[in-house]
């Protein structure tokens, strides 16, 4: 999908040439990020925008840099001069989460801007629908057997709150037992503010090698 | 596992949370030496003649304790980062991610919508999408391998039945017809609480002779309404 | 950071201090513009800052300006000193429409933003929207949280696709819950080919309603 311009797809002939806008292909991409309703990875935005991976990319960098106020230059001034002026942030700031992009309020905002938008406050959630939520995404794919084995407890209502919530979903069946297996979405990577599961904090490093411990497991499972 | 890996990751975790400040680093070391020494325990069991531990059921102890103890640090690192994934969230939710409608201009470019469905097909729609989904199974069903549950409720009230007429009868007596283990079981059970609610009393002349059950509580002087509720929860 | 912290977030007591979180009242004030769906008087944006109607008006006026180009200082440098210096406009613009404010993407890239928009639209609906659809057309007017207790999946996504396509449209809020309420609209009897939703085919009678429903699902809700 990558030469195909956006032009065409709008029904017009030419692909639209970014840099002959003003503001060129930087606003171009600001523009784009105004009208996105979830992430949008790097490789979308240069199709729709007709410019190379690498090009966006060192785009998202600079405009992330500045809306965090390093450098304060106006979009034209020469980059090389001004790069590094610290000034004031933004309101808000551009963050590359769960593989894409997206804007975002800036967090010292929180208590302002909750009073402005009242859809999407979710209610917390209890320590038992956490500490399910973190067993699945350190053990995920896994079943509610497992799970419920790891916490003790039976998880079932749990699990169901959590898909509700749509921060785990079902991914297919284990082969072997014929459960369902849960992983965590890529919704709950957006709420988490990280690109991936493997960028989850460690489990305590003190914990023996908890492959043994599987092992364990599936020998002292009901 | 080598024990001097794990020794030498938890002091450097410990020296880390001693330079942070925290408090239960104390805590955290005590328990980490408490597993420590039975995993030692074990290793040792395991590395010595047969001499030195006393017999295969002592091996047996130190595993299921070794177990309680590995599942018991799983569950803490788990709690420990299910706290930490909630700090996290409950950061993040003070960032609102922008997603505005489409723009007018732009709703009006998207393709016209096809629509195939008669009113009827949407209907069957509607009804496959409210109908209460069943609980999807966590495993393969294993009801079939088992008989119908078996009630301690209902035993009791066979066994009432049979001991009101006042001719004490032997627990083998009592359990002859018994199709299952399970029903044996739920019928010891009936008479515990039969025991309890004094509509029964037991003698046993010999250790490990018959047990001889008798009725003492009258013809009418018990129902099964008594039984207590924890029998009728499913596990 | 700031004294009270984000995660505190929404119905907290004491109005934040907007002057005294980096970037100041004119970033706070972004920070709403940037999330907010419908539009929003000055009015309304001088109450949620703690702010008085001419400061907003004030920075609004300024904001639109500095996304326009007319300045290119960065925001911490005295406004006086460097008024009408040009650069290029962001991608993005601050307007006021029937006396609301929202920030729009820029209409000079709107071939651009067109195309990205339209690529990989499609004209059929998801089976997933289709279904939040039929629950909306039998159970209106309902929230999302309930449409995600039926369907036991989270439909915020779905829900705002079917928004922009016209077929379902906000009706109130829920006086008890706060939450959103949705109902299906003209368009939706339109392509149905009916005249009232009463039209719809009855549904067998053993189906939950909504109360059923709440007994059903909500026994498991957190």
């Amino acid at each position: 999908m990558n030469q195909t311009g956006p032009g065409q797809a709008a029904g017009q002939g030419e692909p639209a040439d970014v840099g002959s806008l003003p503001g060129g292909a930087r606003a171009a991409l600001e523009a784009v990020l105004m009208v996105i309703d979830q992430p949008a990875t790097a490789a979308e935005l240069a199709a729709g925008l007709n410019l190379t991976v690498d090009v966006v990319e060192g785009l998202l960098a600079d405009l992330q840099q500045e809306y965090n106020g390093y450098t304060g230059k106006a979009p034209d001034v020469d980059s090389a001069s001004s790069q590094g002026v610290t000034a004031t942030p933004r309101g808000f700031e551009l963050r590359n989460i769960a593989g894409g992009w997206r804007i975002y309020s800036r967090a010292e905002f929180a208590d302002i801007v909750a009073g402005f938008v009242l859809e999407g406050q979710t209610a917390r959630l209890t320590q038992a629908a956490l500490e399910t939520l973190a067993v699945i995404a350190y053990r995920q794919p896994v079943s509610r057997a497992r799970v419920s084995a790891i916490r003790g407890v039976n998880v079932d209502s749990v699990v169901r709150t959590l898909t509700q919530r749509g921060l785990i979903e079902d991914s297919g069946t284990d082969p072997e037992s014929g459960a369902i297996l849960y992983r965590t979405t890529s919704y709950f990577l957006e709420r988490m503010g990280i690109g991936s599961v493997a960028e989850l904090p460690q489990l305590s490093p003190h914990l023996p090698g908890l492959e043994g411990i599987e092992e364990f497991y599936d020998a002292g499972r009901m | 596992m080598a024990l001097s890996t794990v020794t030498d990751e938890f002091i450097k975790y410990i020296k880390g949370l001693q330079q942070l400040g925290e408090e239960w680093a104390l805590d955290e070391a005590s328990e980490f030496l408490v597993i420590a020494a039975t995993l030692l325990d074990l290793k040792a069991a395991r590395l010595l003649p047969a001499g030195a531990v006393e017999d295969e059921e002592d091996i047996a102890l130190l595993e299921a304790r070794d177990l309680l103890f590995a599942r018991l640090l799983q569950y803490k690192a788990f709690k420990q980062v299910a706290g930490m994934m909630g700090d996290t969230l409950d950061l993040e939710a003070g960032r609102y991610p922008r997603q505005v409608a489409l723009e007018g201009h732009f709703a009006a470019l998207l393709p016209e919508l096809l629509w195939r469905h008669t009113p009827e097909q949407f209907a069957r729609l509607a009804e496959s999408a409210l109908k209460p989904k069943e609980a999807a199974p966590t495993e393969v069903g294993l009801a079939h391998l088992h008989g119908t549950p078996v009630s301690v409720k209902e035993q009791a009230e066979i066994l009432g039945g049979r001991l009101r007429a006042g001719t004490p009868l032997t627990f083998r007596a009592l359990t002859a017809d018994a199709e299952s283990t399970l029903v044996v079981v739920a019928r010891f059970l009936a008479l515990l609480e039969l025991f309890r609610d004094k509509a029964v009393a037991f003698e046993q002349l010999l250790p490990l002779g018959d047990l001889t059950v008798r009725w003492t509580a009258g013809a009418e002087g018990w129902s099964s309404d008594h039984l207590s509720e924890e029998y009728e929860e499913q596990p």
